[in-house]
């Protein structure tokens, strides 16, 4: 253990103490478990959108050799198991289908066989009669309920839920006096997190009669408590455990038909069942993004004051409402696209519809919909900038919110903790050198090439949240941590959290480290284990640092609190008189007099006097407010008329996300997160056709960009902490997906401007870009 | 993966012997491409298995086959459902029975195929132009079976 | 995702392989690179009842440049190609492109230009390439080992002309005369996605400075990769110049008839296909030191 | 099917199914785990091993079968003993990696790489490593990482 004297470790640019066992191919993923006598469970699905299913005969199944069972949506019904209820409680979805089969890919029938050839063979060998229905594509053709989608609901109706927010008649009638008005539809197509490691888990009963639950899960605690009120097992006899994860972003949130299946097959068969989804699986059938279409107005004054914003969206939640939002939040925080703007009036409003696609809406870095929220409101600013002939920035810098406005009451009822926006779009500015981009724009334009500088100046909100507002299943969304220091000034923290990458063994040590004086090196993390970790609502939505960040820093300082106890017994002087300074205890006034947190931690079993033995604390953190990190992003293209092949040429994040725990550790979430807003602004989306035909069921057409197509990235930083989180983090995992997909359309419409280009919607394909440049060339010659 | 065609055939025989054939379903059932079973349900209805193979796709599809004649309009629907490869192929297709003078008949035919599932997503492109020689071969069957039993 | 059972045959000679292609027929594939066959038997669209693994065989590894061929072996891989000491010859730039953007860097390490010939994708990479530079296919079948020229050789989607129990040996590729360079220009979506379109040139000019041969090939502008004759007219005995090169162009864009698909629609890849094989044509004659 | 492969230089006979694919065989008759499989198109890479010490392959597009007599190096045979390769130790200081689902491949896809090209420019590996993807990283450190194990290995050698 090292004894010099640590100078505190918030902001230190540590390596990552997990990096070990992943570089020797020693980490500890759910494929990697193999139990004695573990089956494979391979899921038959379906290749019909929407269809009555006559009957399944599962008799060549059962002669193929290796299988040992297959079970059916009628067998899980018979045990009460039929039907899932789905996270935020007010739908229900079908395990495996009974009687009808609602989108492509649907889970229809269970194989378990000795391996995983068997698995296969097995589900290819069901034999399963479709009688084809018409097909419900789109939620527009939802909308008018000729196709009732889902009998199975009392309300007879596609529409599951009218959501709003704000002041729909002051909003009116300020749009109707405003001078200037701009309205656009803007879709953000459906998407997919798609992280490297497929969904899946290990089931088994133990000798104990409890279930050992290995999974990909980025919410361990919700699981069990899911499972237990699902199943009917008592949630002492469930233990889940998430190994390491290779990716979630949300894709690892909802609890899939699969895993169900996994369960109930070691029960009846008696033996260990492993699922491991392929990728096409995981492509068609798990929490799928976005599929919001946004009708955008906003309203200005002449000189381009923002008078009003009004936002109506259409929702496609597929074939269940499966969208894990907080139970009072059905459209999640979509009430953050006012965005960092000032705006007087505002009103936004969702309508979700079920149609005949995979459910889910809620994933991929998206914090609740304020990834659509965010690229509504910066896709519609340079749509107005446009309309008043105003430079993009300048519009921006006019309707920022004002720095000494914090805390500041938004017109759709959130209060921004903190921000200075302008100073942020002034860095982002200076080091991309705005004023020498534009004049090289003008020239490039006068010779008729296409080059484009597009910018989002974002405002997210993250760290869900406040018990008042936010729950999940009915359980609060706070977080927890249990911190324990040994005898020799190591210690151990447990969270309620669980990374998928975020480097949490790393920068939750650093949190103890910097409260508690001790070195980092020696606070080992643990999070995932459900049996050790206290209870936590899990890992997404950029809530750990904000949430769970706090509860380790209160969980030290409570640490800290039972420590001076022991400290002024050593120091021999009253507590009060004891003073924690420069990461040690010294006598007020006698800095000299001091001891640090190794010796008092030693103390603490060895000579405690008439204090409690021991040292340790845990905190359930239920934050006050959420938090709101915030940043400009400037992204500059080029365009190849011929080819309609984009080249980003520079991106630059300027990112605010107060506090920084592990500059290294933000870098790499900034890097990955502008990585997923390039590839949905120019390659991804799952489509389906008129038919209800999912068309990007694999990597080979669900595009993820490679190191090649991936530009290099430009970032920086302004820190405004947030006021009232312990340590001032806000998080920042989200912000890049969040805010980039605008930067870069916003480009590329800047650069097809002078072709009267107004808005395109991503994905930003060649083809799509070159028939804009054919059509405006129609016009203009 | 949605897909349309359509062709004729001339055939050497009466359009009565045509109307004839197409209304059967063993003969349909045997028209098919490298059938390799035919079983025939009722006089509309018959499953056949057939094989298919394109450069590495090779496999079977076993597919429905439910005959809508009309007699006045001297037309036939056909409903054609298949399953295979994890995949489904649903085509409807229609043929006109035109007498065309000297003992030669008119077959015009069109079709419009669905395909779903891992065929449609990876197959797609070889099954497009797959799809359109296959439904050909299959009215170029019963265009040589009929020129042969007259 | 995982295959349907299979029997696995490991041929250590080309007659040994050939003799398991004869027994077996249309049950049994060719195994040399795999990087096509093994995805498509993953999703169980490909279900051979025997696999015949060709890789152990040493005469089939053969890469040899000599006065007048190219030689590449059926388990010659295209990264042997990128790091062949030849590639760097002006006569071998187009060889050189292709090798380069095929598939991807790692699946180009197993990968095999014949395999790819054979397996025939309407967006292959290499079969417009052998177009273009006339290439011939050793195909081996009952009577002996016939050379198939490489029009004849593409039949159709994934069709070609080696018959069942047959077996292709190679692929020559002629050395035009010394004043002869190509270029292969591909539009993809991303690294290792199939064509959206793609253009391969090959010219040779003759000792005046007009062109005495010229070879124009797309891909993924028909069922299988297609030679645009009315290109290679127009181009044959003229001096290079932006017109001619235009116009070469023009006639790619008409021969072009693409499929409308995710990478994109019919016109836009019908223009792309003119757009390419200018670049393509500008880029060959460049690096003769010709500026058109 | 008996098959023989040395697997780090540890000879393994184990009898499979033909259609057993390499990368299964790696994980599941010789429990090194470290292998991993991302996709079902031999798209994503995290399957790279290296065959007889000179091809990166994708072993989720191989079978097993193929490797029989052959050797293979996984990611477990990267490091000697405590020392990490200097590859290894260029993405840990380099923050090369987050979930660590990629890394094995991008580390085995970089050893054929630096062996072919001891010291590639930016592109060189940008264009080296077009075949893994990596869903956390945005590649930039990664690249960052061969280029400090370029330099490393460079001064070694």
């Amino acid at each position: 253990m090292s004894d010099e004297k640590p100078a505190g470790c918030l902001g230190k640019a540590m390596k990552r103490k997990e990096d070990p066992r992943f570089l020797r191919g020693k980490g500890h993923y759910v494929d990697d478990i193999r139990l004695p006598g573990m089956l494979y469970l391979s899921l038959v699905r379906s290749p019909y959108p929407h269809a009555e299913i006559k009957s399944i005969d599962i008799g060549d199944a059962m002669k193929v050799s290796g299988v040992v069972a297959v079970i059916t949506g009628k067998d899980l019904e018979a045990a009460g198991l039929g039907w899932l209820p789905t996270f935020h409680g007010y739908d229900k979805q079908m395990v495996l289908a009974i009687g009808k089969v609602l989108f492509q890919y649907q889970e229809v029938a269970a194989v378990f066989a000795e391996t995983r050839g068997a698995a296969a063979d097995g589900a290819e060998a069901v034999q399963v009669d479709y009688a084809p229905l018409p097909v419900v594509a789109d939620p527009f053709t939802s909308k008018t309920d000729q196709i009732i989608l889902r009998p199975d609901r009392d309300a007879k109706t596609n529409h599951i839920y009218h959501w709003e927010v704000g002041d729909k008649d002051k909003t009116a009638t300020a749009l109707a006096s405003s001078p200037k008005k701009i309205k656009e539809r803007i879709w953000f197509q459906r998407c997919h997190p798609a992280p490297l490691e497929p969904c899946g888990c290990v089931a088994e009963f133990d000798a104990m009669g409890r279930l050992q639950f290995y999974v990909t899960s980025q919410a361990p605690h919700v699981y069990r408590t899911a499972l237990a009120l699902v199943t009917g097992i008592p949630e002492d006899k469930i233990h889940v455990v998430s190994p390491d994860i290779g990716g979630g972003f949300g894709n690892k949130v909802p609890v899939y038909p699969g895993y169900v299946c996994a369960i109930v097959g070691a029960l009846k068969i008696g033996r260990p069942v492993k699922w491991i989804e392929t990728r096409t699986e995981n492509l068609t059938s798990t929490g799928f993004a976005r599929d919001y279409h946004m009708d955008v107005e906003i309203g200005a004054t002449a000189e381009g004051r923002l008078t009003a914003l009004h936002v109506a969206t259409t929702a496609d939640h597929g074939a269940f409402d499966a969208a894990a939002d907080p139970t009072k939040y059905p459209a999640g925080m979509f009430g953050v696209v006012t965005g960092s703007y000032d705006f007087p009036a505002a009103h936004a409003e969702v309508d979700a519809y079920f149609t005949n696609k995979a459910p889910g809406g809620i994933a991929y870095r998206c914090s609740f919909r304020v990834t659509e929220a965010s690229y509504a409101i910066e896709r519609a600013m340079d749509i107005l900038a446009d309309e008043l002939g105003m430079d993009a920035a300048e519009l921006r810098r006019k309707n920022f919110v004002r720095k000494d406005k914090f805390p500041y009451p938004s017109a759709l009822g959130f209060t921004y903790d903190s921000g200075d926006y302008e100073k942020t779009l002034g860095v982002a500015l200076d080091k991309i050198g705005y004023q020498a981009l534009l004049k090289e724009q003008a020239e490039k334009r006068a010779r008729g090439e296409l080059m484009g500088i597009g910018f989002s100046t974002f405002t997210e909100v993250v760290g869900a949240g406040p018990s008042k507002h936010f729950d999940i299943l009915g359980i609060k969304m706070f977080d927890s941590a249990e911190i324990r220091i040994h005898p020799t000034g190591a210690g151990i923290v447990r969270t309620g959290t669980k990374s998928q990458g975020q480097g949490h063994e790393t920068t939750w040590a650093q949190i103890v480290g910097e409260e508690l004086g001790l070195d980092p090196q020696n606070i080992m993390v643990e999070e995932g284990d459900t049996d050790t970790a206290p209870y936590g609502l899990g890992t997404y939505a950029s809530r750990s640092t904000p949430v769970a960040g706090g509860a380790i820093a209160l969980a030290a300082r409570r640490v800290r609190e039972k420590a001076r106890k022991v400290a002024a017994h050593m120091l021999e002087v009253g507590e009060d008189d004891v003073e924690w300074k420069d990461y040690k205890f010294q006598v007020k006034g006698v800095p000299a007099k001091s001891v640090t947190m190794k010796e008092v931690a030693f103390a603490a079993y060895t000579n405690m006097a008439q204090n409690e033995p021991g040292l340790e604390a845990s905190y359930y953190y239920d934050p006050p407010n959420m938090t709101f990190p915030s940043g400009a992003y400037v992204a500059v293209v080029d365009i190849d008329r011929e080819t309609g092949e984009v080249k980003v040429r520079r991106f630059l994040a300027v990112d605010d996300c107060g506090t920084i725990i592990n500059p290294l550790v933000v870098e790499g979430q900034i890097h990955g997160g502008l990585t997923e807003g390039f590839a949905i602004a120019f390659m991804q989306e799952i489509q389906y056709d008129k038919d209800g035909n999912n068309l990007n069921t694999n990597f080979t057409d669900y595009l993820l960009p490679t190191s090649l197509e991936t530009p290099a990235w430009e970032t920086d930083k302004t820190v405004t902490p947030s006021p009232h989180h312990p340590i001032g983090a806000k998080g920042v995992g989200e912000s890049p997906n969040v805010g980039s997909p605008a930067a870069f359309v916003n480009a590329v419409v800047d650069a097809l401007s002078p072709l009267g280009v107004r808005h395109l919607d991503m994905p930003l394909t060649r083809d799509k870009v070159w028939r804009a440049i054919r059509a405006a060339q129609v016009v203009t010659t | 993966m949605n897909l349309q065609y359509s062709g004729e055939e001339t055939i050497t025989a009466s359009a009565d012997v045509v109307w004839a054939f197409v209304t059967d379903p063993e003969k349909i059932g045997r028209s098919l491409p490298e059938v390799l079973e035919v079983t025939v349900r009722d006089p509309t209805h018959v499953d056949a298995v057939v094989q298919v193979a394109v450069g590495p796709v090779r496999g079977k599809f076993k597919l429905k086959v439910e005959l809508q004649p009309d007699a006045s309009r001297r037309r036939i629907d056909m409903k054609v459902s298949g399953g295979g490869f994890g995949s489904a192929v649903d085509l409807t297709a229609g043929a006109d029975v035109v007498a065309a003078g000297d003992a030669t008949t008119l077959l015009k035919w069109s079709g419009q195929a669905i395909a779903r599932g891992p065929v449609a997503a990876i197959g797609g492109r070889v099954l497009d132009a797959q799809a359109q020689k296959l439904i050909a071969q299959a009215f170029g069957n019963v265009r040589q079976q009929l020129s042969v039993t007259t | 995702m995982i295959p349907a059972a299979f029997n696995y045959l490991r041929a250590h000679t080309s007659d040994e392989a050939f003799a398991h292609l004869q027994q077996y027929g249309a049950e049994a594939r060719v195994l040399a690179g795999g990087q096509s066959l093994i995805p498509a038997m993953r999703f169980r669209l490909a279900r051979p009842a025997v696999l015949v693994d060709i890789n152990a065989i040493r005469d089939l590894n053969v890469l040899r440049v000599n006065d007048h061929a190219l030689t590449v072996g059926a388990i010659a891989r295209d990264s042997d190609i990128e790091r062949a000491p030849w590639i760097n010859d002006t006569r071998w730039t187009l060889i050189r492109d292709v090798s380069r953007v095929v598939a991807d860097p790692v699946v180009r390490q197993l990968g095999t230009v014949v395999g790819s010939l054979c397996h025939n994708d309407p967006a292959g990479d290499w079969t417009a390439a052998a177009l273009a530079a006339r290439a011939e296919v050793a195909v081996r079948g009952k009577d002996g080992v016939r050379h198939v020229p490489i029009d004849e050789f593409l039949v159709g989607s994934f069709t070609t002309a080696v018959g069942e129990g047959e077996m292709a040996l190679g692929v020559h590729f002629p050395a035009a005369g010394d004043r002869t360079a190509g270029a292969y220009h591909k539009v993809e979506r991303k690294v290792g996605d199939f064509a959206t379109a793609a253009a391969a040139v090959q010219v040779s000019l003759g000792a005046d400075g007009t062109i005495r041969e010229a070879g124009v090939a797309l891909s993924a502008a028909g069922p299988c990769a297609v030679r645009v004759k009315e290109a290679e007219e127009i181009l044959k005995g003229q001096r290079p110049s932006a017109e001619v090169i235009r116009a070469a162009g023009d006639a790619a864009s008409r021969r072009s008839e693409p499929q409308g698909d995710l990478r994109g629609s019919v016109e836009y890849k019908k223009n792309l296909a003119g757009v390419l094989v200018v670049r393509a044509l500008r880029q060959a004659l460049s690096r003769l030191g010709v500026q058109a | 099917m008996k098959v023989n492969v040395t697997v780090n230089g540890v000879p393994y006979e184990r009898e499979v199914e033909p259609r057993t694919l390499l990368a299964y065989f790696l994980r599941e008759d010789c429990g090194l785990t470290g292998t991993h499989v991302g996709c079902d198109t031999s798209s994503c890479g995290c399957c790279v091993v290296v065959l007889d010490s000179e091809r990166a392959v994708k072993s989720c597009s191989m079978f097993a079968v193929q490797a029989d007599g052959h050797q293979v190096q996984t990611v477990e045979g990267l490091a000697n003993g405590g020392t990490l390769h200097p590859l290894q130790q260029g993405f840990w200081d380099q923050h090369g990696l987050q979930c660590g689902y990629c890394t094995p491949g991008m580390l085995m896809t970089s050893v054929a790489l630096l062996k072919r090209n001891p010291n590639p420019s930016e592109s060189d590996i940008r264009e080296g490593l077009a075949g893994n993807l990596c869903r956390c990283t945005g590649y930039q450190n990664i690249v960052k990482a061969v280029q400090q194990a370029s330099a490393a290995m460079g001064v070694q050698a």
